[in-house]
């Protein structure tokens, strides 16, 4: 088996729908924000992937990986603090219960 | 590497850290004003000696042309700083009644930071920082009002919406990277195979992430209630500065990266334009709460700003450019406002703001201004911002997209209206509300810049001129 | 190439494998193959000996024998215990998550044996060599505790899940000083890569270079693999075996696996990053190595018998209070040492 | 001196508002009384340029121009012609008188006074701009005070008031907007980038340099025509009329109907005519058919009507139907007529709303049928009545007959067929007219407003300043025809060019 | 054989180890399960509804101090390989980060987050 561009570019474009399928159909914000790491991976994959198997001038989309992951992580630490807070007021998780506001 | 270009974004960082660690310093119960004075002095500072950086000739750039501080990124700079000095001055009172008041000032001014990076971001690591800096902190900012559910709750849908937008944001760009094989702008715009299919879903992805950002309409439905529940300054800031800066970092990636494709992009932009104008006035109408209502009216202003957008030349830039600051500006008066009232009335629905003219009549009046340069009626700057945009793009022939826009921002002065119906004639809660200084500070400036610009706008105009020229369209 | 009795001996191999099968590919295969199995032996070697050798010392510390009675010295003690594991029954709890909970000490397996092949033995005996060796270790070595947690988690056992939350918490305080300390080793050295690593401390061991980096390093390796005197995960007199509580037989023995195989990975660890590798004078690299690891290994178990366990706060403290600051400054230390060296 | 006094006429409600911020609420009189100052040395001033005036000279004089924003070019000049001097003096006439007949009120004065004089300045400016940019921006500057005017010191009888002035407000914004999209179009078409202008003069020679093609000129003319058509009340764009001065205060409705509908017909003829020509002659046919429709259907409507206000609205849009015929029939009589119109009916209907505001304020009710003999009670607002009702009806002597008259004299010769039907609208004013004034006014006496005190002190000032102008032009209406004609005469080549440009009947025709 | 067939060579063995460690056994231990037996390990009593006890708030804090320095030495890592080449900038940069690192945890430490409540 040949593992190309084209088979990792795959599997990337895969975890990214993964993790939009998730976000659309979970309805626990701890599963949610796990769907968005899941893309955020898929993007972080591509990078690496084009960066290694692509002509490229210089290592920017290791860069852009290394940043994302930050990113990522500052996001997922904001996002648990958050989802803390919810519980904390809501008594729940389910982000169908969570609709205070409508209009 | 001449690090000096960076001294704006340097100051701000200092300036954070220094107001966390003297956060950590003053003991829990003391009020932590003293923090907010010290960063809004800072920060005025550094707005002045911003004004002193203008300059002619090639743009100072800092490490292989990966951050600029072109004219437009000072202009946009001093944009930001405007907007948090005065969301900082108008939250002083509320920020007294947050447990964590620190952390509040820390994070407007990592926001501050984020945004001020997105000005200058000439390539994409560069503006993802930022934008994730500032986002982040938005985050935080939303979620902020202790024991609030609405917060809790605006917090978590901006987060998810958020992060869905920046994973679709980065989905593009490493896309475009793989085709463009480079993330830096000037060497994108070089690139001239466009048309590979993997760039195009790149760009595609790029610019609905960047949809996202900016709340365009059919991807807006995280706004309304994120701008509903967030603490009200925040929501101010949220308005005004978050947005801005998605529209200076987009206005760069348009029209320094993609500008061979500018023939494919603008037409659709258009499109999206005329559905923001007409939608977020339409859904503006039937919204009780003030705050909802400037969320939808955000929308429809963003439509006005994309217009610019479709101008595509110095004209429409520098109308967006001069667009951006009104709108900031208005903001900035309605929302010191609705801070006030969010604090005295415990709400920004129609019953809170009732009888505002009579128990603090300058309130009421610099709501109304506010509220009508938004609509775009003289004399405020709001009329002379959207002639500009509409001479820019009616030039290119876009001359459905402008009777749109008028008609539109002429159906918005219905929905303004009814707030300054509500507040001339509806029936007072209390009969004298006390309007501290600083709030009084703001909202003057707020209203004397609205009406001084709107009907002398030449110096704003000439700034604007100078800004949007560093761009080679 | 120049290398060490291991390599000697693979290269050897080598040739005389490829003399039988005449093609290269296939040759190679059977290299990696045996080298695979080689440190297969190895981890299975050292967790029997490790268990025999925690016994005596833990009997010559508390003043008693140990074991001594199967076989001579007792040395076949660990072997007989091997087969009594293998014959006890497999008791699946009815409440557990069955999938979860059986694939859970497998699992568990792969990332202690995965890390060993980044270790260099010897000169030049290293299984795959990666450019960025410590780090993958480091990364690898901190997803056991993925499998801590789910094995409590699926064990739906309240003394099981409370280990697990115990194995995280504990897993939080000690990657961070850990990776720190590693971080001012890899400033002296330069590269992330084990070999580069051992090539630098050919004149001067590290732990004269760091010996601070090398006390926080291993105050959080002990905590890394839940050594006493940090052993909440699966404290006794607390809560029963932690996450391991509700398996037994070859399951449990898994476990017991894998523990023994981290405890030889962190000294292992140790020795490559502070104290010369294979460096030494006179004696073959391998030996040295050896030697070097087992009295590592029996400072480790010192430490175990002579130190009460903490408690989880006093931990926490520790590692967060102490040995995170003390990691910063260290490399701050370490960055002015450098510059000033450079510049002299 | 001279070159300033436009922008002094300008400033001085200004100064007055500035003033008033600082007054405290509580000094009712002091805020009336700087209203009333302001708009008085206003007066003073215009009259003093209405003298002073060359009308042999015509054109535009006491010019003053200052740049303003160079880019856009946009320069602010102000200066007044035949065309803009007539309607500068009505504002001021009528602001002043305007000011006066609100001398009662008492709730919230110092910002219903601060409004008034805002939306003062937006109408002066409007007329004497001599560029577009200010124009738009005096404009619609005028706006939302009347809004928040209505719904605050508006009545409510048959709409609420929040309704009336929502619809009025709306009704004008919307139509601005066709027009903004016009401006915005002709701005840009009108001269070439880096030499574009906000100028009405330049723009105005631009149909000679040929950048306004035939067809743009008809397309921009229709979205001047929607814009300037909604404020002057034209046919199907009227509806906001009536109900806006039903619910408007006394003041709002005297200015709205005295002075801001004629800056529908100002723009018409300043822009429409002056700036795109063959557009307006294209436009012109159907401008008739809907002044007509103005003319005949309004005046029908006001028959009926039974609230003072209806009527009064309803003839104001019948009247307007006058000045649209007078300037569809593109000819300088008839342009003289319309501007004249325009005059006579600001100052007939302002003097109209005063006195319906006094009788409402006095009594309470403003239904036709509620009211009778009130001339016994109050004499004073009877001869206020009269004076404008006769004016209305075309009473040669009073301000409304020379205008009318020139207007059909213009109208017959060009369309004989259809001026004799907009004469018999005439008929139907003089029907609700009379009917209106014979029913309030005189039978019997209503013993029941007795104790009701007629108009006195300074609620005579707008009966008297409105009344006597309605009388001097009158008796001498060659002070304002000679004024408007000095200005109009010169166009008689203009025009004369306009017969070779095609109308939509000759292209109706070239389709049949 | 590049590295990363090696590295999955030895991935799969490490899977397949365990499995034949398990398969061993089958042939010749016992099976006599019973109820007994195979209940939950607890103190003698069943536990009613799932067999999961709360936990604390302080391992979300923990690990959310956790997250952001752990990822702080995805970036301190590359900096630490090539300090040696960097100079004085390398130092400096090494101040402003470890800097601000620290304030973090001296901010953490001093909202009492490192507490184990």
């Amino acid at each position: 088996m040949h593992v190309g561009l084209t088979q990792v570019l795959i599997l990337s474009a895969l975890l990214f729908c993964i993790g939009l399928y998730g976000i659309l159909v979970k309805r626990n914000l701890f599963a949610i924000l796990m769907c968005i790491e899941i893309m955020l991976n898929a993007v972080n994959i591509n990078f690496a992937a084009f960066n290694y198997f692509l002509p490229m001038p210089d290592l920017s989309g290791q860069v852009m990986m290394i940043f994302s992951i930050t990113v990522a992580a500052a996001e997922v630490a904001v996002g648990l603090a958050i989802i803390f807070k919810i519980y904390h007021d809501f008594k729940t998780v389910n982000i169908d219960k969570i609709n205070n506001m409508k209009g | 590497m001449n690090i000096y270009i960076l001294y704006p974004e340097i100051t701000v960082l200092l300036l954070t850290l220094l107001i966390v660690i003297m956060d950590l310093l003053l003991p829990v119960q003391e009020t932590r004003r003293s923090l907010a004075y010290i960063a809004v002095m800072v920060l005025g500072c550094l707005f002045i000696s911003l004004f002193y950086q203008y300059h002619f000739g090639i743009s100072p750039y800092f490490y292989n042309k990966l951050f600029y501080f072109d004219n437009y990124a000072i202009f946009f700079k001093q944009l930001f700083l405007l907007a948090v000095i005065f969301t900082i001055m108008l939250s002083l009172d509320y920020a007294d009644d947050l447990r964590y008041s620190g952390e509040y000032y820390a994070m407007l001014l990592f926001s501050l930071l984020g945004m001020m990076v997105l000005a200058s971001a000439n390539d994409f690591v560069t503006m993802f920082i930022g934008l994730e800096l500032m986002t982040i902190s938005f985050y935080i900012l939303a979620a902020f009002k202790n024991n609030d559910e609405n917060s809790s709750e605006a917090g978590i849908k901006y987060l998810i919406m958020g992060s869905v937008a920046t994973a679709v944001t980065l989905y593009g760009i490493s896309l475009i990277y793989g085709a463009g094989h480079s993330l830096d702008f000037n060497v994108l715009a070089a690139e001239t195979r466009f048309f590979v299919p993997l760039m195009l879903t790149g760009i595609v992805l790029l610019i609905i992430g960047m949809f996202f950002k900016l709340s365009i309409m059919p991807f807006h439905m995280w706004s309304p209630d994120v701008y509903e529940g967030a603490p009200t300054p925040i929501t101010g800031l949220l308005a005004m500065g978050s947005k801005a800066a998605a529209i200076a970092v987009f206005i760069r990636i348009l029209f320094v990266a993609f500008l061979h494709t500018a023939n494919y992009f603008l037409p659709v932009l258009a499109v999206f334009a005329a559905i923001c104008m007409i939608g977020g006035n339409i859904a503006a109408i039937k919204q009780k709460n003030i705050k909802r209502m400037l969320a939808y009216s955000s929308i429809a202003q963003v439509g006005y700003i994309l217009v610019g957008f479709c101008a595509a030349s110095p004209q429409g830039i520098k109308s967006v450019l001069f667009y951006v600051f009104l709108y900031i500006v208005a903001n900035i008066g309605a929302f010191a406002v609705l801070t006030v009232v969010d604090k005295q009335n415990k709400g920004t629905d129609d019953k809170a703001i009732a009888g505002l003219s009579k128990s603090a009549p300058l309130l009421a009046m610099v709501m109304t201004i506010s509220l009508l340069s938004m609509a775009g009626i003289p004399p405020t700057v709001g009329f002379v911002g959207k002639l500009y945009l509409f001479l820019a793009v009616v030039e290119q022939g876009y001359i459905w997209l402008a009777f749109i826009g008028f008609i539109m921002s002429m159906i918005s002065v219905y929905y303004y209206l009814r707030v300054v119906k509500v507040m001339y004639i509806g029936k007072a809660n209390n009969d004298y509300i006390n309007v501290s200084a600083a709030i009084k500070i703001t909202v003057i400036i707020s209203m004397l810049t609205t009406l001084l610009l709107g009907i002398w706008p030449q110096y704003l105009s000439v700034l604007t001129n100078f800004a949007a020229i560093s761009f080679a369209l | 190439m120049q290398g060490g009795l291991l390599v000697i001996l693979t290269d050897k191999l080598f040739y005389g494998i490829n003399y039988l099968s005449g093609n290269e590919f296939i040759s190679q295969l059977i290299m990696v193959i045996v080298q695979i199995m080689a440190i297969f032996a190895v981890i299975s070697l050292a967790a029997i000996i490790q268990v025999y050798m925690e016994r005596r010392i833990c009997g010559f510390i508390q003043d008693r024998l140990g074991p001594n009675r199967v076989g001579p010295w007792g040395l076949l003690q660990t072997v007989a215990d091997m087969i009594k594991l293998m014959g006890k029954e497999d008791i699946i709890p009815v409440k557990a998550q069955r999938i979860l909970w059986g694939i859970t000490p497998m699992l568990l397996f792969i990332p202690a044996a995965l890390i060993y092949a980044v270790f260099p033995f010897d000169d030049g005996a290293v299984f795959v060599d990666l450019n960025v060796g410590i780090f993958f270790v480091m990364a690898v070595m901190s997803q056991s505790v993925l499998m801590f947690l789910l094995g409590g988690f699926a064990s739906e056992n309240k003394y099981s899940f409370m280990g697990a939350m115990r194995a995280v918490a504990q897993m939080l305080s000690s990657e961070i000083p850990m990776a720190f300390a590693v971080l001012a080793v890899v400033m002296v050295s330069g590269s992330l890569k084990m070999t580069d690593i051992v090539a630098a401390q050919s004149n001067m061991w590290f732990i004269a270079v760091e010996p601070l980096a090398f006390i926080i390093f291993t105050i959080s390796i002990l905590m890394e693999i839940n050594r006493t005197p940090f052993d909440l995960v699966e404290g006794e007199s607390e809560i029963i075996a932690g996450p391991f509580t509700e398996y037994s037989g070859m399951r449990w023995a898994l476990f017991f696996l894998a523990e023994y195989a981290n405890l030889l990975s962190a000294a292992i660890l140790t020795v490559t990053l502070f104290l010369g590798g294979w460096h030494g004078p006179v004696l073959p690299g391998i030996l040295w190595f050896l030697i070097k690891v087992f009295l590592v290994i029996f400072l480790f178990m010192w430490i175990r018998w002579t130190y009460p366990r903490t408690r989880i706060d006093q931990m926490m403290a520790l590692s967060w209070k102490v040995l995170l600051p003390l990691a910063l400054f260290n490399i701050a230390a370490t960055g002015i040492g450098i510059y000033i060296y450079n510049w002299m | 001196m001279t070159d300033s006094l436009l922008s002094m006429i300008l400033l001085a409600p200004i100064v007055a508002v500035v003033l008033l911020l600082f007054i405290p609420p509580t000094a009712k009189k002091s805020i009336k009384l700087i209203a009333a100052m302001a708009t008085g040395i206003s007066l003073l001033m215009t009259i003093y340029v209405y003298i002073n005036y060359d009308n042999n000279l015509g054109g535009m004089q006491f010019m003053q121009s200052i740049p303003w924003i160079s880019d856009l070019g946009v320069a602010y000049t102000v200066g007044v012609d035949g065309i803009s001097l007539p309607m500068l003096f009505l504002t001021n006439i009528i602001g002043f008188a305007a000011v006066f007949s609100s001398w009662n009120i008492n709730e919230r004065p110092k910002e219903f006074f601060i409004l008034l004089l805002i939306l003062l300045t937006g109408v002066m400016g409007t007329f004497i701009a001599g560029d577009l940019f200010i124009f738009l921006l005096c404009y619609e500057l005028v706006v939302i005070p009347i809004y928040i005017m209505v719904i605050i010191w508006g009545s409510t009888k048959r709409v609420s008031k929040e309704y009336a002035g929502m619809k009025l407000t709306i009704y004008l914004l919307i139509g601005s907007a066709f027009m903004l999209v016009g401006i915005v179009a002709l701005y840009l078409q009108a001269f070439p980038a880096g030499m574009r202008t906000f100028s009405i003069a330049a723009l105005s020679q631009a149909h000679l340099l040929g950048t306004l093609s035939q067809s743009f000129q008809i397309i921009v003319f229709l979205l001047l025509l929607i814009g300037f058509g909604t404020l002057l009340s034209m046919f199907p764009f009227h509806t906001w009329s009536p109900d806006g001065y039903a619910g408007a205060p006394t003041a709002v409705s005297m200015i709205h109907a005295g002075v801001l509908k004629k800056i529908g017909g100002y723009g018409l003829i300043r822009l429409g005519l002056l700036v795109l020509p063959a557009g307006a002659k294209f436009w012109a046919p159907i401008i008739i058919v809907l002044a007509l429709g103005n003319v005949i259907y309004a005046a029908y409507v006001a028959i009926v009507q039974k609230d003072l206000k209806y009527v009064i609205g309803y003839s104001s849009v019948s009247h307007m139907g006058y000045v649209l015929l007078g300037f569809a029939a593109l000819n300088t009589i008839s342009l003289t007529g319309a501007i004249a119109n325009m005059v006579a009916h600001g100052i007939m209907s302002a003097l109209f709303f005063a006195m319906i505001g006094y009788v409402y304020e006095k009594t309470h009710k403003r239904s036709i049928d509620k009211l009778r003999g009130l001339a016994h009670q109050m004499p004073r607002i009877a001869v206020g009545f009269m004076l404008a009702g006769m004016s209305s009806v075309g009473l040669p002597g009073l301000i409304g007959f020379m205008p009318e008259y020139t207007i059909f004299l213009g109208l017959f010769k060009v369309y004989p067929f259809l001026a004799i039907i907009a004469v018999s609208g005439i008929v139907f004013t003089a029907i609700y007219i009379l009917r209106v004034l014979q029913k309030i006014l005189f039978g019997p006496r209503n013993y029941g407003f007795d104790a009701i005190p007629d108009a006195k002190g300074p609620e005579m000032v707008p009966l008297f300043v409105l009344g006597s102008v309605l009388i001097l032009f009158g008796i001498f209406p060659q002070l304002l025809l000679g004024m408007i004609n000095g200005t109009i005469a010169p166009l008689q080549s203009f025009l004369q060019a306009l017969n070779n440009e095609p109308s939509l009947l000759v292209v109706w025709g070239g389709i049949w | 054989m590049t590295e990363f067939m090696k590295m999955l060579l030895l991935l799969v063995v490490a899977g397949v180890f365990p499995i034949m460690a398990m398969i061993m056994p089958l042939l010749i231990e016992p099976r006599q399960p019973n109820e007994e037996k195979n209940s939950q390990y607890e103190c003698g009593v069943d536990t009613i509804g799932r067999n999961v006890p709360r936990y604390r708030i302080s391992y979300f804090l923990y690990a959310i101090i956790f997250v952001v320095f752990d990822v702080e030495t995805v970036f301190l890592f590359p900096w630490a390989v090539k300090f040696n080449v960097m100079g004085l900038f390398g130092l400096i940069e090494m101040f402003i980060f470890a800097g601000i690192l620290a304030i973090g945890l001296a901010y953490a430490w001093k909202k009492g987050a490192l507490v184990w409540k």
